[in-house]
């Protein structure tokens, strides 16, 4: 990474907050406790896409390690070639199972990416909702407790 | 027969004898730096600098991802603002470092003056103290914010330690640092070099350990583990505590001079602080 | 200053984001030093709009990881705007603008 | 550090007498623990994380009335000790074979 670009988006950062103090006009995704509180993720999807028929398909690409370096900060990226509305991401074994929804406007690449918590070792799914069907994508990532804390 | 025995025995003497009025700092580097090129034949030199993600494929593509937009950026910009700001005097770090603070190139180094070695975050808590100022504490928080700060504008710069040949304190205090690298300490018995050198790459329970070689070259760091920024003594001292040592003060004598140690073997590669680990 | 940062770049039509927002994301399931449970409190929605037009939105679940890390791409160009904005299960929200390079 | 490894044989000398004497009050069991933790600081340089928190974990066994426990605890520190002295002795020579030539 080049410092100088990152000094340079400081200072462009720093000079949009002035333009902040208009409140700004939201278009959320709307989050919702009924989507994603539930304990299981078939029921996370069926109120998130009104369905929870998953289909595997391996135009779906997920991307998450095998073993996690830490569970509190994974690194996990979704992309798909589909005509993709919707992607969301799974982690089984998380107490309340569906960790994002992502909304994708036509224009927008089908892809996210984030960093996720998990808890323990876990069985991770993409989902990417296209022409009303669900597809999915799955992998292990394993989460272990270290050797060296420090 | 007897004659030639003789040459022999003189010539080993003779090779005995030299090579040890000539072991010290640089050819306990250059041994030090070939032992993890055999030991990680697959690792170009210079990526040394990257800790264990040197040595490990798998760790070094999550590594990659979080350096995306690693959270040390934070860090720098809050480093900057206390870097920039102005002491009760009218000064400010920029007096003592300046414009940009990019001077990591110049510590750890032997101070003859004062006989001591001389750390980047000691530097910046005697500039604090000198003006006036309140120092910041070693391990984490605004110190590793403006460590993070000026070692980002030193990205680059190569690390070229010196252990001066006039001044046999400084040499000592190297010796220092040499003898706590290798030293078995704590209840588990451990010394630096039995987990960086002797077992690098091997696990410890889920972990594999980082080599030595490059092991000074990019802190602060934003460690997963700490969910925040620490320098290299804030981890010296975690190592420490895992071995069920007592650890030794930030920038006390001890530190130091393991400081000096461990970043002069890693002479030849250049800082690329801060970083993010696991 | 805002608790996001943005980069955003122009790849050949394809605006590169990356974003980090500055937010514990508290699960609720963590105690302080006395035992005490910390509340939940954690970003739920964020959203994207360029030249006012939305181009990206998502919500959270607790388990993304603190100081939040989004990444996404847009048809856009170099010299468009970006605004990135978040809300919190508290209702505070926090956003900030760049310009696309 | 290495005029600290001359008072070793010294310490271990003073130490062994109180130690496994069997002899005297569990509180004086600890004293003596407390102070050999104390001397094997300041003649190697260094100290073991557990010594001390066994010390402490025997006073907190006394002070709740497990004469036994406290002092098989004060006794094990004491062993810690021991073992603190050993290492810093053996290690005195062989830090140097594991420096590569």
């Amino acid at each position: 990474m080049d410092r100088r670009s990152v000094l340079k988006i400081a200072g462009a950062v720093s000079a949009a907050t002035a333009a902040m103090f208009a409140v700004p006009r939201m278009a959320f995704a709307a989050y919702s406790d009924a989507i994603f509180k539930q304990k299981a993720g078939a029921d996370a999807l069926q109120n998130a896409y009104g369905a929870n028929a998953t289909t595997p398909s391996d135009q779906v690409k997920l991307k998450a390690p095998d073993i996690a370096e830490n569970g509190a900060v994974v690194p996990v990226s979704v992309e798909t070639d589909m005509d993709a509305e919707s992607i969301a991401i799974l982690i089984t074994e998380n107490p309340s199972p569906l960790a994002i929804t992502a909304d994708i406007p036509a224009g927008t690449k089908a892809m996210v990416k984030t960093r996720c918590r998990m808890g323990k070792t876990t069985q991770v799914t993409a989902v990417v909702k296209s022409g009303g069907k669900l597809y999915t994508a799955s992998k292990e990532v394993k989460v272990t407790i270290g050797g060296c804390g420090g | 027969m007897k004659k030639i025995i003789s040459h022999v025995a003189f010539g080993l003497l003779g090779l005995s004898v030299s090579a040890a009025v000539v072991a010290g700092p640089a050819e306990d580097r250059a041994a030090f730096q070939k032992f993890y090129e055999n030991r990680f034949p697959d690792t170009p030199v210079a990526d040394f600098q990257n800790g264990v993600y040197s040595i490990l494929p798998a760790a070094r593509e999550q590594w990659e991802a979080i350096e995306e937009f690693p959270p040390y950026e934070l860090s720098i910009e809050r480093g900057e603002e206390i870097y920039n700001k102005t002491f009760a005097n009218g000064k400010s770090l920029a007096s003592c470092f300046g414009d940009d603070g990019a001077v990591r190139e110049k510590y750890p180094h032997w101070d003859k003056d004062r006989g001591m070695v001389v750390t980047m975050e000691l530097a910046i808590n005697e500039c604090l103290e000198a003006n006036g100022e309140k120092p910041l504490k070693y391990k984490k928080g605004a110190m590793a914010d403006v460590s993070a700060f000026m070692s980002y504008n030193s990205r680059g710069q190569s690390i070229n330690v010196e252990i001066p040949s006039d001044d046999p304190r400084a040499l000592a205090a190297y010796e220092m640092g040499k003898e706590q690298f290798y030293t078995k300490r704590g209840q588990l018995n451990f010394a630096c070099a039995d987990c960086h050198m002797h077992t690098a790459g091997m696990m410890y329970r889920a972990d594999t350990v980082s080599p030595a070689f490059g092991h000074a070259t990019s802190w602060p760091v934003f460690r997963s583990k700490w969910q925040s920024m620490g320098t290299l003594h804030r981890r010296f001292a975690g190592c420490h505590n895992n071995i069920r040592a007592n650890p030794f003060k930030a920038q006390g004598e001890e530190y130091r001079n393991l400081e000096y140690f461990v970043t002069y073997m890693s002479n030849g590669l250049e800082f690329n602080g801060p970083a993010a680990r696991k | 200053m805002s608790s996001i940062r943005i980069k955003a770049k122009d790849r050949k039509g394809l605006v590169d984001v990356k974003c980090l927002m500055k937010h514990n994301m508290e699960t609720g399931l963590r105690k302080d030093k006395s035992g005490k449970k910390i509340p939940e409190h954690w970003i739920q929605d964020v959203s994207a709009e360029s030249n006012g037009k939305v181009v990206f939105t998502a919500a959270f679940n607790t388990s993304i990881s603190k100081d939040p890390y989004l990444a996404f791409a847009f048809a856009g160009k170099k010299g468009d705007s970006l605004k990135v904005s978040w809300k919190d299960n508290t209702g505070a929200t926090d956003s900030a603008e760049t310009v696309i390079k | 550090m290495n005029q600290g490894m001359k008072v070793i044989a010294l310490g271990v000398a003073l130490m062994s007498s109180v130690a496994f004497a069997g002899n005297g009050t569990t509180a004086e069991h600890i004293e003596a623990a407390t102070a050999a933790y104390k001397q094997v600081s300041k003649d190697t340089g260094y100290q073991w994380t557990v010594t001390v928190q066994t010390i402490k974990a025997a006073q907190k066994a006394l002070d709740a009335g497990d004469d036994q426990g406290a002092r098989k605890l004060a006794h094990e520190a004491m062993a810690l000790v021991e073992a603190t002295r050993t290492q810093a002795k053996l290690e005195s020579e062989n830090w140097k074979m594991r420096v590569p030539k």
